[in-house]
């Protein structure tokens, strides 16, 4: 039997303003990162409502990330503050619920960042890929 | 045993009732046993007599009724708060769920609930009659003929061994003395938990929750579940989920429970009171209620009237969701 | 159900170099919804949107995926070309193949494969997609021009020239900014003052302009078109309208031992002042940290001089609200402090002085009226050094100094040394420069000048040491060209410190929530094809706050942002971006928790009257979304516990779409 | 360019931690430099002969060991370039050049000696017992 190769799949919520300018600027210098990172446009990181990071992970996502406005710079000026405290409150209760807390991030990513956006997420794909499969986020229900 | 007895309190409503203060009484009357204890509203005296009830199982927190019995009711609705219920009652004033106009509240003592399940650990099943009027409680049995007696104290539901206030924060009306803010133990569960290794938690929590049934019992009785449509019932969220379609949906389901009421939440315990499967989703609230106080400071929902609750709040200098992971504490 | 069309673009090799447009089209022609799917090579390309437009009308398309570049690129591009097939322009998605997929992968395969689900998450949003309308907001035809500087000064006169009123808020007491205290301009050498100040008194005299000097912005609330500002004006002790700047005050007041910022404190002003000759206003300002009066209520004498009867020492901050429909940021810049270059001994000997000090000892108004003498002694240098790039062109982990070329160094430095040669030609002058950068009209041939007719010596290396020793400063230096230490006696040293934006820029960016970069220069809507707006609607940018400038360039982004403003105020009414929230009333439970965290003032509440489903009717408290104020950030979407809360165009269901398809 | 000393050079990049692709050619560091005079190859040469290969004439040349280690180069550098470091790690190049760039544990005793100060001593033993 032929083994698939492992490839972890990771969403990344981009705001439109800085972060996703920020993939766009490393996309311009050609900055290598793995392909399993997929992007979603949000119109800020305040946009992402924590069921989203769930619903991602039943659907089988294996690592979360969020990206926004360095605190101080969002667009709408507080969001990202309020991204900050649901994240860190939502974080903290799946690493309760003993889920690898390597799967979750939220990193500051400014439009002029291209390179810390690549480093970002080529890090994060490395520690969700040594992580392997995202088992225990699916399975809580049933007992094996 | 309460302090109070029944007939003060059907003395009072209907003394109220009499006036012309209130129109009608929220209270507590029996249910097919007499543990099984369910809200109810009465119109008259001789309702209140023939039904009312206040004992020991008296646990139903009357604050989410209001919502929707202050837009039926006709005039004022006499409702009885024990402490930890204020509090819920405070943080609907709060989001603006009720008119504080058409409802008088009367703040009653409360010497602490019982759970059903340690009495039955202790008494056998076939519970046929419980008298809380005593000293102790007197448990008859199907199978005994004298009833077992059981000190209230080693009964006590979990959330009233943990009480957190004695002390009323809202009522027009007060009978018998307030109590104090108690510097209760309630996170103890929480910080064993979280000094287990993730496996263990995680051992832990599906060994819980794949007990869950998605009775919703918890959202119904939640006070801070007040939605007008939930997002699990609602087909147009994309998030629709009556029942659980595969494995993951319990955890999501009680996940964004807590996330939802996290900040509101008052720790009354009603969800793990009325879970049928035990489980203790109290253990999920709290752990959000622990982590606002260790990171943004101590809150308690509900405290007053129109505090901003801490994710509706921040500073500059909050900490970073990657630091949650890099506290002592956790 | 929508009928959607697919439209992959190679990009020329960009796209398809990386990924195989035609796998992605075919693979996309089975999505659910899909009724067309083809790839081109240029979608943005006019015979690219005929396609999409020939497509609509063929297939009745309702929604149109495009697979190409960003887009923040092209998603405009084919939103109007939409329009003009008759979709409703909202009804396009882009799926970013390109930046995201084709320019950071190699492998053919892997991008493809990224691509066909990149595109299968905008197929599926698509699907979820409605129409969308924008709203209309009335515009307020008054423009804010905060700094009143040469760039805030062109920015207002261009726009009260087109017939619009304007405020220019300046922090000082007088308008005029840097270019006031320059001497001389290069490329040509003319006076600053002589073609500043005339300018200083068109805006003086033109009617469609009020300054509010030695005033600042303290709250801005609203949106473009609708600006709420409030700003304050400091107490300045004088009646503006009643002074009239004969300064019979300035003479007789007692306090002369202040020192006089205009000259950067190398001399003294009294404590009642007018910064300079020909200040606009030209009023006087009590400078209540050195006045007696205000101070322990001791002296008066103003008060007695003064004719007019202007002085009035019980004046408070006064607080102005003004409406605007657009605001100019003309915060200019200043010089670095020098107090971490050690090395120069800036604070250790009064010869060491920064360019902008220079300026002033050369200027007729300064402080030697025009006779180049050293500040310690007051007598005639004879062997000046100049040092470029003090803290311009520093490592980003440098402590001191900045990443950023200052841009205006080169230049102006030239431009001293010819002055200097040509008024003394008994100094020596050596210049020490990393490199000489002169790209501007006439540029080079000025510094040129300055080398080949005026006999500056430009020596390319770095002073590395300056020692004050008996009246001498000791210089020690490197000359790389000739490979040697240069040990050089100079009489006066130089510095062409670096320039940073003001340091009001940082909160103004704050309360405008127009972004900045790491420098706090502002941040421009797009560095090349916008570069004179912020990228939040209605703010625009003028001068320096942007980044470096030199008078030339200073004046054409003015006058280049006076026309957006212009264009911007032309409007009656502005139409809004229609990706706003929206409250469910039938799902609101009124709890008020979106209306604490939106940062717009956005949502409201209000009463009404709900059947409910046993007939009986109640009264509910429901949000209400005004969506000329919402910006769309959807913070209060996640507030919301019911899902009442949701925001146009990007939808709960929508982003759950695209996770699923991703995620599949 | 051709580089033959690729291998000394990549040495001496990662004993020194210094990038000198940083530099701008200011020259800073040699106007800096108490050393100067003394020196045949100056600061500024010392970083840019390093960036080129041409280590041979560095490791040969007495500028090595006329440099003070004063640190002003590294003090006063706009780019962060840290000109010292290079010519440190040069230094240790050549000592290892040498043979002489090993000291065992076994060998301290005999050097010890009332007069050399036990700093100088644990520092020779860091940088040559590597």
């Amino acid at each position: 039997m032929q083994v698939k190769e492992y490839k972890p799949l990771i969403v990344a919520f981009c705001c439109n303003w800085c972060s996703y300018a920020g993939a766009d600027l490393a996309g311009n210098n050609r900055l290598n990162y793995p392909a399993d990172v997929k992007i979603i446009r949000v119109p800020c990181s305040c946009r992402v409502n924590p069921m989203f990071v769930l619903r991602a992970f039943q659907r089988g996502a294996d690592g979360v990330i969020l990206c926004g406005c360095h605190p101080g710079d969002c667009h709408y000026t507080s969001g990202n503050y309020y991204t900050r405290r649901r994240m860190a409150l939502l974080f903290s209760m799946l690493d309760y619920l003993g889920i690898e807390k390597e799967r979750t991030r939220v990193e500051w990513v400014s439009a002029a960042e291209g390179a810390k956006f690549a480093a970002t997420m080529n890090d994060f794909a490395e520690k969700v890929a040594a992580l392997g499969e995202n088992k225990r986020l699916e399975d809580l229900r049933c007992k094996r | 045993m309460q302090k109070i007895t029944r007939d003060q309190l059907i003395e009072k409503a209907a003394s109220l009732l009499a006036n012309g203060t209130v129109s009608c009484v929220l209270g507590w009357q029996k249910g097919e046993f007499d543990y099984d204890i369910t809200p109810a509203v009465f119109e008259t005296e001789d309702e209140l007599k023939a039904n009312f009830v206040w004992n020991d199982f008296c646990g139903a927190n009357f604050s989410k009724y209001l919502v929707s019995k202050t837009k039926k009711c006709e005039g004022k609705i006499l409702v009885f708060l024990k402490p930890c219920d204020t509090y819920s009652f405070n943080q609907l004033l709060t989001e603006h769920r009720f008119d504080r106009e058409k409802v008088y509240a009367v703040g009653i003592p409360c010497e602490g609930m019982a759970d059903i399940a340690k009495v039955k650990a202790i008494a056998g099943d076939g519970i046929s009659a419980i008298d809380c009027s005593g000293e102790k409680l007197a448990v008859t049995t199907i199978y005994e003929d004298a009833p077992v007696m059981i000190d209230a104290k080693d009964v006590l539901a979990e959330r009233c061994v943990n009480c957190k206030s004695k002390k009323h924060v809202a009522y027009d009306e007060l009978i018998g003395e307030d109590g104090d803010v108690i510097d209760s133990a309630r996170f103890d569960e929480v910080a064993k938990i979280e000094a287990m290794t993730p496996d263990e938690r995680f051992a832990f929590w599906q060994n819980e929750l794949s007990r869950c049934i998605r009775c919703n019992a918890c959202r119904d009785i939640c006070p801070a579940c007040t939605c007008e449509k939930c997002v699990f019932g609602n087909p147009n969220s994309s998030l629709e989920n009556k029942s659980p379609a595969n494995s993951f949906e319990e955890k999501m389901f009680h996940i964004i429970r807590a996330f939802h009421v996290a900040g509101r939440c008052t720790d009354c315990g009603e969800c793990s009171r009325v879970c049928p499967q035990h489980i203790p989703l109290h253990l999920l609230n709290r752990k959000f209620i622990k982590d606002i106080d260790s990171f943004y400071g101590e809150y308690q929902a509900g405290a007053e009237v129109g505090s901003r609750a801490p994710l509706v709040n921040y500073t500059t200098d909050d900490l970073e969701p990657g630091e949650v992971f890099e506290r002592g504490d956790n | 159900m929508q009928r959607i069309g697919v439209f992959v673009c190679w990009c020329g090799s960009n796209i398809a170099g990386t990924v195989d447009v035609q796998a992605v089209s075919d693979a996309l022609a089975h999505e659910p919804g899909v009724v067309f799917s083809t790839n081109y090579q240029y979608m943005c390309s006019q015979a690219g949107q005929n396609m999409i437009k020939d497509a609509v009308a063929e297939h009745k398309l309702t929604g149109i995926v495009v697979c190409s570049c960003s887009p923040r690129m092209h998603e405009a591009t084919f939103r109007k070309t939409a329009a003009a097939a008759g979709i409703n322009p909202y009804m396009v998605e882009i799926a970013n193949i390109r930046e995201q997929c084709s320019w950071v992968h190699k492998d053919m395969q892997t991008g493809t494969e990224k691509a066909i689900i990149l595109g299968k998450a905008a197929v599926a949003k698509v699907n979820l997609n409605t129409p969308l309308t924008p709203g209309e907001s009335p515009v307020t035809k008054r423009a804010l021009v905060i700094g009143g500087g040469i760039a805030g000064i062109q920015t207002a006169l261009d726009i009260a020239d087109a017939g619009f009123p304007v405020d220019i808020v300046e922090k000082k007491p007088t308008i005029g900014g840097k270019m006031a205290q320059l001497d001389k301009t290069f490329p040509t050498l003319d006076c600053a003052a002589c073609i500043l100040t005339p300018k200083m008194v068109d805006v003086a005299q033109n009617d469609k302009i009020r300054i509010f000097s030695y005033s600042e912005v303290t709250d801005v609330k609203g949106f473009v078109g609708n600006f709420d500002v409030t700003i304050k004006k400091h107490a300045r002790y004088v009646k503006e309208d009643i002074c009239t700047g004969c300064g019979a005050c300035t003479e007789k007041c007692p306090m002369k031992k202040v020192p006089n910022e205009f000259n950067l404190g190398m001399d003294n002003r009294s404590a009642i002042y007018i910064p300079f000759a020909q200040a606009v206003p030209k009023v006087a300002t009590i400078d209540p940290n050195y006045c007696n009066m205000l101070k322990n209520g001791k002296c008066g004498v103003c008060s007695k001089v003064c004719a007019a009867g202007a002085i009035d020492y019980t004046q408070k901050d006064e607080f102005i609200e003004e409406k605007y429909g657009a605001i100019v940021v003309a915060t200019g810049f200043n010089p670095i402090s020098m107090d971490k270059f050690d090395e120069f001994a800036y604070n250790q000997s009064k010869d060491v002085i920064t360019s902008l000090e220079f300026e002033r000892l050369t200027n007729a108004a300064g402080p030697t009226a025009g006779k180049l003498l050293r500040p310690s002694d007051l007598k005639h240098p004879h062997t000046i050094v100049f040092v470029q790039c003090v803290g311009s062109r520093c490592d980003a982990c440098a402590e001191k100094g900045k990443e950023y070329c200052s841009k205006i160094c080169c230049m102006y430095t030239a431009k001293h040394a010819m002055l200097t040669r040509d008024k003394y030609p008994d100094t020596e002058v050596y210049v020490f420069y990393i490199d000489v950068r002169t790209p501007g009209k006439n540029f080079d041939e000025f510094y040129r000048r300055a080398v080949e007719e005026y006999g500056v010596h430009y020596i390319k290396g770095m002073v590395g040491k300056v020692t004050p020793e008996g009246d001498k400063l000791k210089v020690q230096a490197s000359d790389l060209l000739a490979n040697k230490q240069l040990h050089i006696d100079a009489d006066l040293v130089v510095l062409a410190a670096a320039i940073e934006p003001d340091k009001s820029a940082r909160p103004l960016a704050t309360m405008l929530t127009a972004s900045m970069d790491t420098n706090d220069f502002f941040t421009e809507a797009h560095p090349k094809l916008r570069p004179v707006e912020s990228p939040t609607a209605g703010v625009f940018l003028s001068g320096a706050c942007q980044g470096p400038k030199d008078i030339p360039e200073t004046v054409s982004q003015a006058g280049a942002a006076a026309s957006k403003v212009i264009g911007l105020l032309a409007k009656d009414k502005l139409t809004g971006n229609p990706c706003v929230a929206s409250s469910n009333e039938l799902m609101c439970n009124g709890c008020s928790t979106c209306e604490r965290v939106c940062p717009y003032g956005a949502i409201t509440y209000e009463n009404k009257e709900f059947r409910m489903p046993d007939r009986t009717t109640a009264i509910r408290r429901i949000a209400v979304v005004n969506p000329a104020v919402c910006q769309g950030c959807g913070c209060c979407t996640v507030a919301c516990p019911s899902g009442a809360m949701d925001l146009r165009g990007f939808a709960n269901s929508q982003i759950i779409a695209e996770v699923d398809a991703i995620c599949k | 360019m051709h580089n033959k000393n690729q291998y000394l050079q990549e040495e001496l990049l990662r004993t020194s931690g210094v990038n000198p692709k940083k530099c701008m050619r200011c020259g800073k560091c040699s106007a800096t430099c108490p050393a100067y005079d003394e020196m045949e190859y100056h600061p500024h040469q010392f970083v840019n002969m390093v960036e080129s290969g041409d280590i041979e004439p560095l490791l040969n040349s007495k500028s090595l060991y006329r440099c003070l280690s004063c640190f002003a180069c590294i003090d006063r550098c706009p780019r962060g370039v840290e000109p010292a470091k290079l010519v440190e790690a040069v230094r240790l190049a050549a000592i290892r050049k040498q043979g002489a760039n090993h000291l065992k544990a076994d060998d301290v005793p005999a050097m010890l000696d009332d007069d050399i100060p036990q700093q100088a001593l644990v520092s020779a033993f860091r940088k040559y017992a590597k």
